[in-house]
């Protein structure tokens, strides 16, 4: 593993951190000028999300009477893990020291505490709304679980570890083969980040309609500040899986040294990599309905599927 | 001279009998209990602690004997590093329960139950437990088990007008009884072949395999009695409810580690190599048990009830990693086998603090909002905040959430998961991960069922009068949920001393360790190398400070503007709905429904809708109540036939007693002949 | 093995006795009055006292005597008269008490006997003189006293009953083994003269308590409870 | 000899006084007093056996064996009638008793302790049944004490179903002594028991077979084994408390005795193994042990009336006691012996809280039993912790006796321990079942303390604890020291 004490390493892991962030809205206009497009609607401009945030941060916080402590951190703590783990997923440079940090299946855990934040920050203000998101959103997270688990299964048994550098590592090293496992894990990681991010069919990002919404059910009553921090969460919980998606499965071009060459490379190949995906998401989301809420039980169990047949194809096809 | 960790032991259980003694007085003076009592418990558990760590740090194993027992076999008392960390983890709970205990019997002292018996069942309880995992013969640990269940019946019956407690105290009794003499007959096999009821014995003899599986059948039977694997868990949502919180913090935080404790010390002390064909079983058993618990947890709405389900899941996971671990080490992986008893003994000591720590907080609510069915509570985080941010703390750690202890012992059971690749057998490879994918299942629903638990109680507003007015706890009753919420929490972010201990364990028990898991120093948890896999909990924990400092930092600076106008509060939006009633909110069957709707054959759900009308006009109905509730399983498949075999056996067998003095004349008669006509 | 003519006439008495004293126990097994019922018993006593004083002459063991006294003062005079004069009192001496299917009852009673018999089969082969089929015949009047004891319903007929299975045992007492030790004679003589007159007081209670002898209708106390 | 000749005489003249002794509160006094006598003196006798050993007269013989029979029985004794004393006098408040039938139940309880006594020190097996068939006539007069008809009823089936077995004893007995006749040179001494051990190996295995299963079958009525139990119930339910007490605590092991002394010189004589099976006695017994722990286990559900549900209970220890003498071997010996004791005490100290508990509340249907703990705790709890202990509970001394007991069975018989658990747990489930309701809940409106000596009960109790704690060495000696003369080697 790399040397903790290296000041450079860390910092480099630092400000990949801050690209990654500043980069999530950029991700997420993106999906979304492209949807307009298809929709034949004007798209907003590509700084449409900054402002927002600009104007968010000035407005004043206004509070539920009903509120508790609990709704006033809850944005800060879902967040920050959300930067978190963001911090520990190889952007652009595959040995930052913070993948040292925690490896994937920590990267789950974090992203589950932001989630019961934001989960109990649904139901304090105790309107029927939120807790109607925060019970969705449990319950599918909850279902997600395994299907996740399978993947990193698959994966770590791959290359046996479940540090992400190291996952990564492994897979540029290896001679470009058609692996069934890799593949049937590539489709479940992308269900299983449509269910995560409340993408359609699973959740509309885009409406408040009682019947369909479970995100934004949940962010009803904040506002100002808070409602911005959520919102840049959410963001960056996209970008997120889609790097994911990226790297592990498809890493070809992300640089494994600090050279501002190669790190030139992998930030260009990753923005290609990150605009088909967005690309292809956009495409999908236009072509496909938002399904019935308990359908999507039904998706889920698809993954997972797709998961175990990964993870046994290894076992059975793949052996060593 | 020195505290030896025999002094310590002895002071111990002399404390808690001590304890036990006093209160017998406590009936016409209640303060014995309230201070004498459980201050002789706090004196007890540190004690206890004390012997732990005295073990831990390196002294040798004490060996002793109580002029007790059988004539030719006295009590034969060993304390050994799995005995000593047994002993610490009823140390820390018993701690915490002697602060809480003054505060919470206070509310007994006016009800017409015996004060007394309490106070004298607990400190019997508490010696019983200690003397278990001390025992080394098996006489001596079948009186110290048998003391342990009876003192607890006895607590389980405290409140006994309700005829609920009753039967739940039955149960219990009745089924302890069994697991005791399962277990005795364990041990029966193992003392058959050894000659002798010592444990050093036992130990040393090499069983035939047959005899060698069936030990370990029953053992697996008779402590999971105790422990709660499903489908022998009916006791448990019974009893521990009924018990006063603190007593059901002690039962289900320390008494079921008892019975692991029996079952780590039969099967990877005393019977020898295991074979595979055990670990597939104990894995799982504990998949299910998992599973199970923690569904049933979901659906139920009686605070206590629903803690007593997620005992068994936790239970579920325990057992989850000795099954790993009898599987490496059946295949002759120490290494990894080591990794995951290890994982299971981590998971015993989380368990064991945040169960209790919630199980106290729940006493809290029920003393002070005199509430313990999730649908009238609501809103006690403004009521009570200390009891809420410990509570809160305990949702966290049960819920697996990094950087807590509970994150910890799971995340060490899916590394050991992960290490079936090096397994020959393509089943098991393929088995252990989906049983690890059950694992990730259990805990995801045990986040969802807190999130219910703790947006129901304490978030919102109160449904009920009585938890609107609801007052926070004494200061000894938060001072002892701190003492656990601290624990979870140092527990979760310093991982790598806490296995550095516990190897030293399974150093003295298997004669393995992990040393590379904490090669790397304190900072990094690195079960098998550094490349493989590694965790640092306290940077996650540095993330989350930072977090927190922001959301300081803004307060810090918004504060003198907010000064001049605080942060205006206003109706909740919701959707331009409102004004807002607390019977608006979700309630927790709510919240569970589309579980409820997705797992739907897991249970046998009763529904119910009471409508009453309007008097005046009878199409109008003036309130609407909804009540759901679900039957274990359990009782359907596995009591109920037992129950009517039984009653119709007895029922046939009643038929010879024909009251006719003749008929029974002829029954002497007839075997006298038959008896003649045998020898002839 | 000697033929059985060549056995001295004292001892083909004793035989003819003890087929005489089953005689009675089959009688007593058919009879259904009462009072006849009482009478054979006192036959049985008489038989008894007899057959014990030959095997006393035989055998010259002086304390037989005197359990033939006792036999003859007890078994065929004290206890039929305390029964007779208790039948009388509760005015039961002429009462009938079926005998549920005699013919298969007695059938039932010849396949004891040789049941007894193949019982002591092995026994034969190592005793000899007198004693040798008493055991046989002992048994078998135990037998047949307890199938009486399980076939008659009135009280007095079971204490009737009980005392035959008494004679049974005596008998064995003084065939097989030329009488017990006299303590034990003493005692066991003692006992039932005791229990006779226990007996005698219990047939008032009984009467009390549900106006007949009938121990059929003794059977409040049952577990078939519903 | 002479501390011997106390223990039985002070017995038999009491019973003799007391028959003329006519006001009540006198004859109570002077029954509390001789039995206290009584346990003095028999505790000066085992002090004289475990000094200058055992009496091996020809009449009498004392070992270790039946001197602590000896002692266990006139300690119960003592207990019950001082039990008696105030539970009696409230009896006869209620007018279920006249002061004619004290005096009977007076003389009664004495003559019963006699022959008690008598059959356990004496050497002659003949004197053995006549003392046996005694104890019979001398209680089946109490068991109709309340002359209610079910009262009547069950003496007249205990009456009869005693007598008879008892008959088919004495049966037994003869045969033995015909068998002994041919081997013993002086026929006086052929029914001595010292005697025929002796002799044992030389007797005809055939007769002896014969002989033992009249009886087992004989003396096991009186023990109570199934399907020989059914006067058991009956008389312990109808009779007055105090003999149920002595009922379970002493004849049945007074009984069971008889029947061990009997095994060891037929397991003597069948030892050749020519004619029988040479565990053939063993075997029997194992078998109708197990049958009666099982049956009466179930039993144990279906009970409505309290006594009724403790005797079966006996019933069931009993067979678990046969079950272990049959099983033989030292282990278990040691254990059956413990047991014996260790139930006695159990026993006879619920049969007493059962007496207080149907006196407050004024029935002994279980149904109308209810919340003794709120109404008299001392009552309450002293039936919750003697159930507790009969149900083999630890730190009570039932629970050792039983973990030897099945620890030998898994030596020996491993495939036995399956029904014993089976057993032991339907017979707990249907002990308990009804116990919780009578001893927890609410307690019904106007349900009344009532005046009671709770000494008896708490010191059999603490004895229990005591050995379940831990045997003290000259008991365990004791022990040790019969299990060799039963079981041939000792375990210290």
């Amino acid at each position: 593993m790399v040397n903790h004490l290296n000041l450079i390493a860390w910092l480099a892991a630092l400000l990949q951190t801050a690209l990654f962030v500043a980069m999530a809205p950029l991700f997420t206009i993106w999906v979304k000028r492209i949807k307009c497009t298809l929709q034949n609607r004007l798209p907003p401009p590509w700084s449409q999300p900054y402002r927002d945030f600009r104007r968010l941060f000035a407005k004043e916080v206004l509070l539920a009477r009903t509120a508790s402590p609990v709704f006033r951190i809850a944005p800060y703590i879902v967040c920050g893990t959300t930067i978190m783990a963001a911090s520990i997923i190889p952007f652009v440079w595959v040995n930052i020291p913070f993948a040292v940090m925690a490896d994937a299946i920590v990267l789950v855990g974090t992203l589950a505490l932001g989630r019961f934040f934001l989960a109990l920050a649904g139901m304090d203000v105790g309107t029927s709304f939120g807790g109607m998101g925060s019970s969705r959103e449990m319950t599918f997270a909850a279902l997600a679980e395994p299907a996740m688990l399978i993947v990193v299964f698959a994966l770590a048994m791959l290359s046996s570890s479940t540090n992400l550098s190291t996952i990564i590592g492994f897979v540029l090293d290896q001679p470009l083969a058609l692996r069934p496992s890799l593949l049937f894990g590539l489709l479940a990681l992308i269900l299983v980040g449509i269910v995560e991010t409340g993408r359609i069919p699973v959740d509309n990002p885009a409406t408040h309609l009682e019947l369909t919404m479970i995100h934004e059910a949940m962010i009803l009553e904040y506002t100002g500040r808070h409602l911005a921090l959520m919102e840049l969460a959410a963001q960056l919980k996209l970008t997120i899986y889609a790097v994911l998606t990226a790297n592990l499965f498809l890493p070809w071009g992300i640089s494994r040294s600090l050279d501002a060459a190669a790190l030139g490379v992998s930030f260009v190949a990753l923005t290609a990599k990150l605009a088909v995906l967005g690309a292809l998401l956009a495409v999908g989301e236009t072509l496909v309905a938002k399904m019935r809420l308990f359908r999507v039980p039904t998706f889920l169990a698809v993954a997972f599927t797709l998961a175990l047949i990964g993870m046994l194809s290894f076992i059975m096809l793949e052996g060593r | 001279m020195p505290p030896t960790p025999a002094l310590c032991l002895y002071l111990a259980i002399g404390f808690a009998l001590a304890s036990s003694v006093v209160s017998f007085a406590a009936d016409r003076f209640p303060v014995l209990l309230r201070v004498g009592s459980f201050a002789l418990l706090g004196a007890s558990s540190i004690a206890a602690l004390a012997a732990c760590i005295l073990t831990l740090t390196g002294n040798l194993p004490f060996t002793g004997e109580l002029p007790l027992g059988l004539p030719w076999l006295h009590w034969q008392l060993r304390l050994d590093a799995l005995a000593a960390f047994f002993l610490g983890i009823i140390g820390m709970v018993t701690l915490a329960v002697s602060f809480f205990g003054p505060g919470y019997v206070r509310s007994y002292t006016h009800g017409h139950s015996s004060l007394g018996i309490l106070g004298v069942m607990t400190g019997l309880f508490i010696a019983g437990m200690q003397l278990v995992v001390v025992a080394a013969d098996a006489f001596a640990f079948m009186v110290a088990w048998e003391l342990m269940s009876v003192a607890s019946y006895f607590l389980v019956a405290f409140e006994h007008e309700e005829a609920a407690n009753r039967r739940a105290a039955f149960l219990y009794l009745l089924m302890a009884q069994i697991g005791a003499m399962l277990i005795l007959l364990s041990f029966g096999v193992l003392a058959g072949f050894a000659g002798d009821f010592t444990f050093a014995a036992m130990g040393n003899t090499n069983l035939t395999p047959i005899w060698a599986a069936t030990a370990f059948g029953l053992g697996l039977l008779g402590f999971g009695m105790k422990a709660g694997i499903v489908p022998l868990h009916a006791w448990l949502p019974e009893a521990h409810p009924a018990a006063p919180s603190h007593i059901s913090a002690l039962m289900s935080g320390v008494m079921l580690k008892v019975a692991v404790y029996g079952f780590i010390r039969l099967v990877f002390d005393l019977l020898g190599h295991p074979h595979w064909s055990w670990g597939v079983i104990v894995l799982a058993v504990g998949s299910v048990t998992s599973v199970y618990g923690v569904l049933y947890a979901l659906v139920q709405h009686d605070l206590k009830r629903l803690l007593a389900y997620h005992s068994v899941e936790n239970i579920g996971i325990i057992y989850i990693g000795l099954g790993l671990a009898l599987i490496f080490f059946s295949a002759g992986q120490t290494t990894f086998g080591v990794l995951g008893l290890i994982a299971a003994l981590y998971h015993t000591l989380n368990h064991a603090l945040f169960k209790s720590l919630l199980f106290l907080g729940a006493g809290a609510i029920v003393q002070h909002g005199h509430e313990r069915d999730l649908e009238h509570m609501g809103g006690l985080i403004h009521r009570m905040p200390w009891t809420a941010f410990f509570f809160l703390i305990g949702c966290l750690s049960i819920s697996a959430l990094p950087p807590f202890n509970g994150f910890v012992s799971e995340w060490l059971t899916f590394q050991t998961a992960l290490q079936a690749t090096t397994l020959e057998s393509g089943v098991l490879r393929a088995v252990i991960p989906i049983s690890a994918a059950v694992l990730a299942l259990s805990g995801a629903l045990a986040a969802t069922c807190f999130v219910k638990v703790y947006g129901v109680a304490f978030l919102g507003q109160a449904r009920t009068r009585r938890v609107r007015h609801a007052r926070e706890a004494s200061a000894g009753m938060v001072l002892a949920q701190g003492l656990l919420a601290t624990l979870c929490l140092l527990f979760g972010v310093f991982p790598t001393n806490t296995v550095g201990f516990l190897s030293k364990i399974t150093l003295d028990l298997t004669g393995y360790g992990v040393s590379a898991a904490t090669s790397q120093g304190w900072l990094w948890l690195t079960p098998i190398a550094p490349e493989v896999a590694s965790y640092s909990a306290p940077l996650i924990l540095l993330g989350v400070l930072t977090a927190l400092g922001a959301w300081a930092c803004v307060y810090f600076f918004t504060r003198r503007r907010r000064r001049t106008q605080p942060v205006p509060r206003r109706d909740p939006w919701d959707c331009g709905f409102g004004p807002l009633s607390s019977r608006m909110q979700y309630s927790a069957s709510a919240f569970a429904m589309p579980i409820r709707h997705i797992f739907r054959p897991a249970w046998r759900i009763h529904e119910e809708k009471i409508r009453e009308m309007d008097p005046q006009l009878a199409t109008r109905p003036v309130q609407l109540r909804y009540l759901i509730h679900a039957d274990d399983l359990s009782w359907q498949f596995f009591y109920v036939p037992v129950e009517r075999f039984v009653q119709s056996a007895a029922r046939q067998v009643g038929r010879i007693q024909t009251g006719h003095l003749r008929h029974y004349l002829a029954y002497s008669f007839f075997t006298l002949i038959v008896l003649l006509w045998l020898i002839t | 093995m000697t033929a059985y003519a060549d056995l001295p006439l004292i001892e083909q008495a004793i035989r003819t006795f003890a087929a005489l004293i089953l005689v009675t126990s089959f009688a007593l097994l058919a009879q259904s009055r009462v009072v006849a019922a009482i009478q054979v018993f006192a036959w049985q006593g008489f038989l008894l006292a007899a057959l014990t004083a030959l095997v006393a002459w035989n055998s010259g063991l002086t304390h037989l005597y005197i359990s033939a006294a006792l036999t003859l003062a007890l078994k065929a005079l004290f206890i039929p008269w305390l029964l007779i004069r208790q039948a009388r009192r509760l005015g039961i001496l002429r009462d009938l008490d079926a005998v549920i299917r005699p013919g298969l009852t007695l059938m039932a009673a010849g396949a004891l006997v040789i049941f007894c018999y193949n019982v002591v089969v092995p026994v034969r082969e190592f005793t000899q003189v007198v004693t040798r089929d008493a055991i046989a015949v002992s048994l078998a009047l135990v037998m047949i006293a307890l199938l009486m004891l399980i076939t008659r319903r009135k009280a007095i007929t079971q204490v009737v009953a009980f005392m035959s299975l008494e004679n049974g045992l005596f008998f064995a007492a003084v065939t097989a083994t030329q009488g017990m030790p006299m303590v034990v004679e003493l005692g066991i003589a003692f006992d039932v003269l005791i229990a006779a007159v226990i007996f005698g007081v219990f047939f008032f209670h009984i009467r009390d308590s549900i106006e007949s002898l009938d121990v059929d209708q003794l059977s409040r106390l049952r577990e078939i409870n519903d | 000899m002479i501390a011997l000749a106390v223990t039985l005489l002070m017995p038999a003249l009491t019973a003799l006084v007391l028959a003329f002794v006519r006001p009540a509160p006198v004859g109570t006094r002077i029954n509390m007093s001789a039995t206290t006598a009584g346990f003095a003196a028999s505790v000066w006798l085992a002090w004289n056996v475990l000094t200058q050993g055992g009496i091996h007269g020809a009449q009498f013989q004392v070992d270790a064996f039946n001197v602590y029979l000896i002692v266990l029985t006139s300690f119960v004794g003592m207990t019950t009638s001082i039990f008696s004393g105030p539970y009696m006098a409230h009896e006869l408040e209620l007018r279920r008793v006249t002061p004619r039938r004290m005096r009977l139940y007076h003389a009664s309880f004495q003559g019963f302790m006699f022959t008690m006594l008598l059959s356990l020190s004496t050497n002659n097996l003949g004197v053995l049944w006549v003392a046996l068939e005694g104890a019979t006539l001398a209680t089946v007069l109490l068991v109709s004490l309340y002359r209610t008809p079910e009262s009547i009823e069950a003496a007249w089936k205990y009456f009869i179903l005693c007598g008879v077995g008892i008959a088919q004893a004495l049966f037994g007995t003869i045969l033995l002594y015909f068998a002994a006749a041919r081997v013993v040179p002086d026929p006086e001494q052929a029914l001595q028991w010292s005697v025929l051990y002796a002799h044992a190996a030389q007797l005809e295995p055939v007769v002896v077979g014969i002989a033992f299963i009249f009886l087992l079958i004989g003396y096991g009525t009186k023990v109570g084994l199934v399907p020989l139990h059914n006067w058991l119930p009956d008389a312990h339910s109808e009779g007055p408390t105090p003999m149920s007490a002595v009922l379970s605590g002493l004849l049945l092991n007074v009984a069971l005795y008889a029947i061990i002394r009997i095994k060891m010189i037929t397991d003597g004589a069948l030892a050749s193994g020519v004619a029988h099976d040479p565990h053939l006695a063993g075997k029997l017994m194992m078998g109708f042990g197990l049958l009666s722990f099982m049956i009466a286990g179930l039993f144990l559900h279906r009970q409505r009336d309290i006594k009724r549900l403790f005797s079966y209970s006996s019933i069931e220890h009993m067979g678990l006691m046969t079950f272990a003498f049959g099983l033989g071997g030292p282990l278990a010996t040691f254990g059956a012996l413990l047991h014996m004791t260790v139930h006695s005490l159990t026993k006879s100290a619920i049969f007493v809280t059962v007496g207080h508990a149907s006196q407050i509340a004024g029935t002994q249907k279980i149904e109308h039993i209810r919340g003794l703990v709120r109404t008299q705790p001392v009552v309450g709890w002293g039936l919750l912790v003697g159930s507790i202990a009969i149900a083999g509970f630890p730190p009570f001394g039932v629970f050792t006796s039983e973990f030897l007991l099945l620890s030998a069975t898994m030596k020996s018989w491993p495939w036995l321990a399956v029904p014993l658990l089976a057993g032991l747990a339907v017979a707990f489930a249907g002990l308990f079942r009804h116990l919780h309701s009578m001893v927890f809940g609410p307690s019904p409106a106007g349900q009344q303390p009532i005046p009671l000596n709770p000494v008896p009960v708490a010191l059999h109790l603490a004895f229990v604890l005591w050995l379940g704690l831990s045997i003290p060495a000259f008991l365990a000696r004791w022990f040790d020291e019969a299990t060799r003369l039963i079981s041939g080697s000792g375990l210290l």
